[in-house]
């Protein structure tokens, strides 16, 4: 099976459903798994590779599903209904896959891409926040760039599929996004411990330490001096991607919760007969429906390059998503939890699992977007 | 007033309560090793019964302790980890009934508990949630025995107690009067445990099913008179919510102080009016805000409560648990954004105080019902003369 | 000047930022009077008739603007940022309107479409709860329907434009939409007090206390026995509009807070330097933009019929835009006010003027739709 | 021990907490006509004397009374008519630092106040809000007189006011210690109100401009030492921000027992467990807590001070002013949604608490400024030890 990635605006809906299926054929059924064991098994990979979900957005001249970054999203957002964890495959792709695009070095594409495609790698790069610890330091070397230094938060190393690592090094002069193909690097790599079991199990993040590493022009995504548009795109996607990560777990814990209190009785009625059920089951709806129109937005206007219609003060659709989105999943999980009541508490039923993913959703990329935005409107 | 209130009594500075914070920093170190391994070490049981610690915590002298005494131990407690301050809760609550029923037991009971017998509180079933009437366990007389048979659900210290306080129907009808307490030995032939929970939080504190088969017990083990079962869980809410109250506050500021420890790492001076500090600043201000907040309201409701040798109204002890509990989700929630990915890292004690909090928002009566709670008493509230 | 209702997609820029200098120039100029006085200026109808804003989703076969919803709430969103009291009345129509255009009564719709193109009428309703109290009991008669009783917060009553009252008439087998004309009714007719001066003055929200009020079948716009698919275009379309006032409403408050912390110094720094004040003016954005998308997801729904992508657990997105953008607007307005700090509280400043205007969009068609969201969701 | 506190000293009840509580239903009557106006009534000031009120939240007999009596004063009035409140909170403010003053005219101008003398603080300036120290106003000696010029914005009390309490520079530099406190009466040569405000609430209070051109005052004018006027400020504040938390707290009580009362003309039972009133109900008891929050942190505060003798910390100061005031906001806000669209009817109680409670938020230092206030001390808070 193969999903068809129609890059039309007509049929988000068919898009979705099929998506939606398989999900729940071959995906939701590991997610308990992924989250006891912090594995990810093999056939996933496989599945993911097989529809091409893996690689929906890599441009079709490249044999990729050529599908746009709003279609990107809402198979993101599918894939994270089933699992956190295996969504972050399709998030990570979808934001290095644009940077990839963006930049214009195109042997790295010919490279890659073709890679992604079959998935042979994964494109990771650092969940950290942009301004915190952990970089790579750049001297250049008749050979290349040579790079030391650690990444912090490095999704998806040393679990059996081969990642290239999206880095920012920096040099004296400015810095380069480098495309850093870790099983190369024999000697130079040391991979630190997991850096945290919260949640998204699976995704494995750990640190990366580089000692020498020589990284030649073909591995450059892109070179600035001051300036940061590719690694913009990578950061802009990246939270449109977590955003949309975000709105699946939330959207899970929703369907659960509606679930269960329609076949949980006391007092010899459906919970859900309860006031204050309703109250608490609208209020998750409404909220998730915001956090899904922001990055809806967010999507389509990584797509169009439009920033909002007219208004000088609007904030940026991806930050607003990646914030509000991932503060919204932990509320509902949170909420979701309430309505189950103990059984919420207990490993036996997803949502307490859900809780622990989406506060994952609202560390990855940090959680200062609100002060980004005010930035952004008052640098106008 | 509340230095006087927590410090001192009639003037005199009470030195268990200093003592309790002294002791909550002996067992801090074991919360971590015991969320991870899903286990209460037995080593803080140890700790427990060396330091004396049920002595303080019921009441010395064959008195009970204060319900404000009980709290701030407890708060202390759960500062550090809230598995343990869990265990004493439960123990502090099975007292109170116990005193409550009036039972000839009682005073032999409660000298146990002070040496460090713990108790399971069999209430809940798997479909008699909320609901308690719905409860199927039944207690059947048989000459000098009762028969009991049923199984109950999420209990607290499954395996870990020596006593349970099992809530069996003696009567069939969906009644408040048809329901009965009765001790029962963690060693009575057909009481077994069928399984243990997998929790997100609070994984130090064994949770089970007790499921009683055929299970026999003189019939001078009922708690409490026949039929008095639910008045008694009922009576006992008054004042065990206040108690999950000061689980919640003590993990509000367990979060808070770790946070301010990660803080203290990473931000050498939040003093600066004008910094690039100030909007977490201003964060951290708004979650003290919500700590002083929540325990303020929960020891005015135990310090009116010991005053006047009255319970707290139910409007007051569900508030006390139904807004701790609020503040404790959100603190612990907000803290690790506030804090970073430091404290999502493996065994950080934040990532730690954020998964224990959800079960405070769903015990002892989910907030849901605490709200019902204080919905029907909203025509006794008057501030004016509070 | 008349502006230019393009229904495509491409240029919503366009056509907000031609009305948004219409606004600044004809429009918030009278804002400060219109509460002061709770009067409408004669000329500000005049402005609304000549550009064709006040009929621009009336279609073109009867020489409106055949502006789409989407459009329709872009349009009430630009004027509500000059004033909220003004955009009622595009507000009214636009519900209005659409009512009409989904009633199969031709004849009232070639009454009524020309004269609301000409600036003749306002279509005014109900702005109270639908649940709430105030109702018309309708008796059939030989002339027609008889009705008798008393509509609640009906806005524009008694402002020197005539109005078109769209009100629910019950009969014991169902209801009739009917559109009352006022200026028909002397001695039939009991015009209240003004019911609320809080906020949005100049709307003269009053009740109508009707006795005996004969009304043909030219007048009814829809009657059920049992279902109200008319009365839901109307309601879900007012709450789309109501939202849309309440981001017109945010906007302005955003926007004047984003000039005042420019302009006021303290510490020898303009306070806009502070982090706190870019935290609270980075969250009013953030809110906001999630409030615009829901309600412009709501303007697109409505006009596509779509409900949402797949998913069955989806928030009606009238519904969840009314209740979201509107408490957004009145938190927007507040934080607004802290930001101007005692010149906010005072009537020198616009900002007040915005937290009671906005206060009256949430009061608008009641608080209740979180509940009904959940009844959306449990219902499916 | 809040019984204890509050209607309670020593054991004997208080009876000017029940007074204040009896005065304030006398003013009820009126709040909704001074807001409508935009005037003060005169009939409440008649009240005021003939109640002997400011003898009784001044303190009878030469003492000070306690923060907490002055706050339960204030959350009285409060409750009722957020401008008499404010007006009697500024008094306590001014009668604070004159106190703190140790001026030798302190005795009399309190004994005045006792008798009904009202004074208007005079600190903030059109560009001189939170920054005080950008001050321009200016006393300059001239033998045995101060000579001061300047304009002094958004003062309450002004043209209704027959003293002021004015800051002015008597020193050129930006420094703390270049400003002096003098008293200035209100017919003063030079002294005008140039314009008042207009304003969306608080409506009853009348605030001012008041002009200083070459007014001329006595040396022995000066409150507190020559450059001493930034120290009183401060110090007052430890006293005044819990004074506005009273207004908050009484203002937050008002309006949830507004809705109250809305809520029993429509609702008639909120009792049933199920029903389709529930999700008011719970949403009526989120209010309740929050209110009860706000009341126990403020009287937290209040009742360690007075039991200590000691000023409250600025932390719990800022922490009772900004806590209590964005409960206020919030729950004035939240009741309008509850009660529906009688609460927005012309002069209808809950609308005039809605566009009160935002000068909460603002004035004795924006909420901004008690958040970077706690911030500072944020390494002082030890909740262990409280």
């Amino acid at each position: 099976m193969s999903i068809d990635m129609s890059n039309s605006d007509e049929d988000k809906r068919l898009l979705r459903e099929s998506v939606s299926r398989l999900v729940a054929d071959k995906i939701e059924p590991f997610a308990k798994v992924i989250d006891e064991t912090g594995e990810m098994p093999e056939e996933l990979y496989e599945v993911l590779t097989k529809t091409g979900l893996n690689a929906a957005t890599v441009p079709s001249q490249y044999g990729g599903g050529g599908a746009s970054a709003l279609d990107g999203v809402i198979l993101v957002e599918e894939i994270a209904r089933g699992s956190a964890s295996v969504s972050s495959i399709l998030a990570m792709n979808l934001a290095g896959v644009a940077a990839l695009a963006a930049s214009l070095n195109e042997k790295l594409k010919e490279d890659l891409f073709p890679k992604v495609v079959r998935g042979e790698v994964i494109l990771s790069w650092s969940a950290n926040a942009p301004e915190a610890e952990g970089e790579l330091i750049a001297a250049d070397d008749a050979k290349g760039l040579v790079l030391n230094g650690k990444v912090t938060w490095v999704p998806f190393v040393d679990v059996g599929a081969a990642i290239v690592v999206l880095a920012e090094a920096k040099t004296q002069l400015g810095f380069h996004l480098v495309a850093i193909d870790t099983s190369k690097l024999k000697g130079h790599l040391e991979i630190g411990p997991l850096e945290s079991d919260l949640g998204l199990r699976g995704v494995q993040l750990r640190s990366l330490v580089l000692r020498d590493v020589v990284i030649t022009g073909e591995e450059i995504v892109d070179s600035k001096v001051g300036g940061a548009s590719v690694l913009g795109v990578l950061h802009a996607v990246g939270r449109a991607a977590v955003a949309a990560q975000a709105n699946g777990i939330a959207a899970a814990a929703l369907g659960h919760a509606k679930r269960y209190v329609g076949e949980r009785y006391q007092f010899g009625v459906p919970i859900a007969e309860f006031q204050s059920t309703r109250a608490i089951l609208g209020a998750m709806a409404l909220n998730l429906e915001a956090a899904r129109q922001l990055t809806y937005a967010a999507g389509n206007q990584l797509d169009t390059g439009a920033t909002g219609w007219g208004s000088q003060d609007r904030a940026p659709a991806d930050s607003a998503a990646k914030w509000f989105a991932s503060k919204v999943a932990v509320e509902v999980a949170i909420d979701a939890i309430q309505l189950f009541g103990g059984y919420g508490f207990v490993k036996d039923y997803p949502v307490e699992r859900l809780m622990r993913d989406a506060k994952l959703t609202q560390m990855i990329l940090g959680t200062n977007q609100i002060l980004d935005i005010a930035d952004a409107i008052l640098s106008r | 007033m509340e230095k006087d209130r927590d410090l001192h009594q009639n003037g005199n500075l009470v030195p268990e309560l200093i003592e309790a914070e002294r002791f909550a920093a002996l067992i801090a170190g074991y919360s971590e090793k015991m969320d991870r391994e899903e286990k209460f070490d037995p080593e803080v049981i140890g700790l427990l019964n060396r330091h004396k610690v049920w002595k303080a915590v019921h009441g010395k002298d064959g008195v009970e302790s204060t319900l404000t005494q009980q709290c701030r131990w407890i708060e202390a407690l759960a500062a550090r980890c809230t598995s343990t301050a869990v265990l004493v809760q439960s123990q502090l609550t099975v007292g109170h009934t116990i005193l409550l029923s009036g039972s000839p037991l009682a005073s032999r009971l409660l000298d146990e508990m002070r040496e460090g017998t713990i108790w399971g509180w069999g209430l809940t079933e798997a479909e008699a949630g909320s609901d308690i009437l719905s409860m199927t366990t039944t207690a059947r007389r048989e000459g000098n025995e009762f028969i009991i048979n049923g199984s109950k659900r999420f209990i607290s210290n499954a395996g870990m107690a020596t006593r349970y306080l099992v809530f069996a129907r003696t009567s069939p009808e969906r009644s408040s009067k048809a329901i009965t307490a009765f001790v029962v030995p963690s060693d009575a032939a057909g009481l077994s445990i069928a399984r243990y929970e997998h929790k997100m939080g609070l994984r130090a504190s064994p949770t089970g099913d007790v499921v009683l088969d055929e299970v026999r017990v003189p019939i001078e083990s009922t708690i409490g008179d026949l039929g008095e079962g639910i008045g008694l869980a009922l009576g006992t809410l008054r004042w065990s919510r206040p108690l999950i109250g000061a689980v919640s506050v003590g993990v509000a500021r367990g979060a808070f102080e770790q946070l301010m420890k990660v803080v203290a790492r990473s931000d050498r001076d939040l003093r600066a009016f004008t910094s690039s500090h100030q909007a977490k600043g201003h964060k951290l201000a708004e979650l003290l805000m919500q700590v002083f907040a929540a325990r303020t309201l929960l020891y005015d409701v135990t310090s009116r409560c010991d005053a006047s040798g009255e319970l707290p109204s139910m409007w007051e002890a569900s508030s006390a648990k139904a807004f701790c509990s609020e503040v404790a989700m959100n603190v612990a929630n907000e803290a690790l954004e506030v804090a970073g990915k430091e404290s999502v890292e493996v065994d950080a004690p934040l990532q730690r105080c954020f998964r224990d909090a959800k079960i405070l928002q769903i015990f002892e009566g989910t907030n849901q019902i605490q709200k019902n709670a204080i919905m029907k008493e909203l025509g006794q509230v008057n501030f004016a003369l509070m």
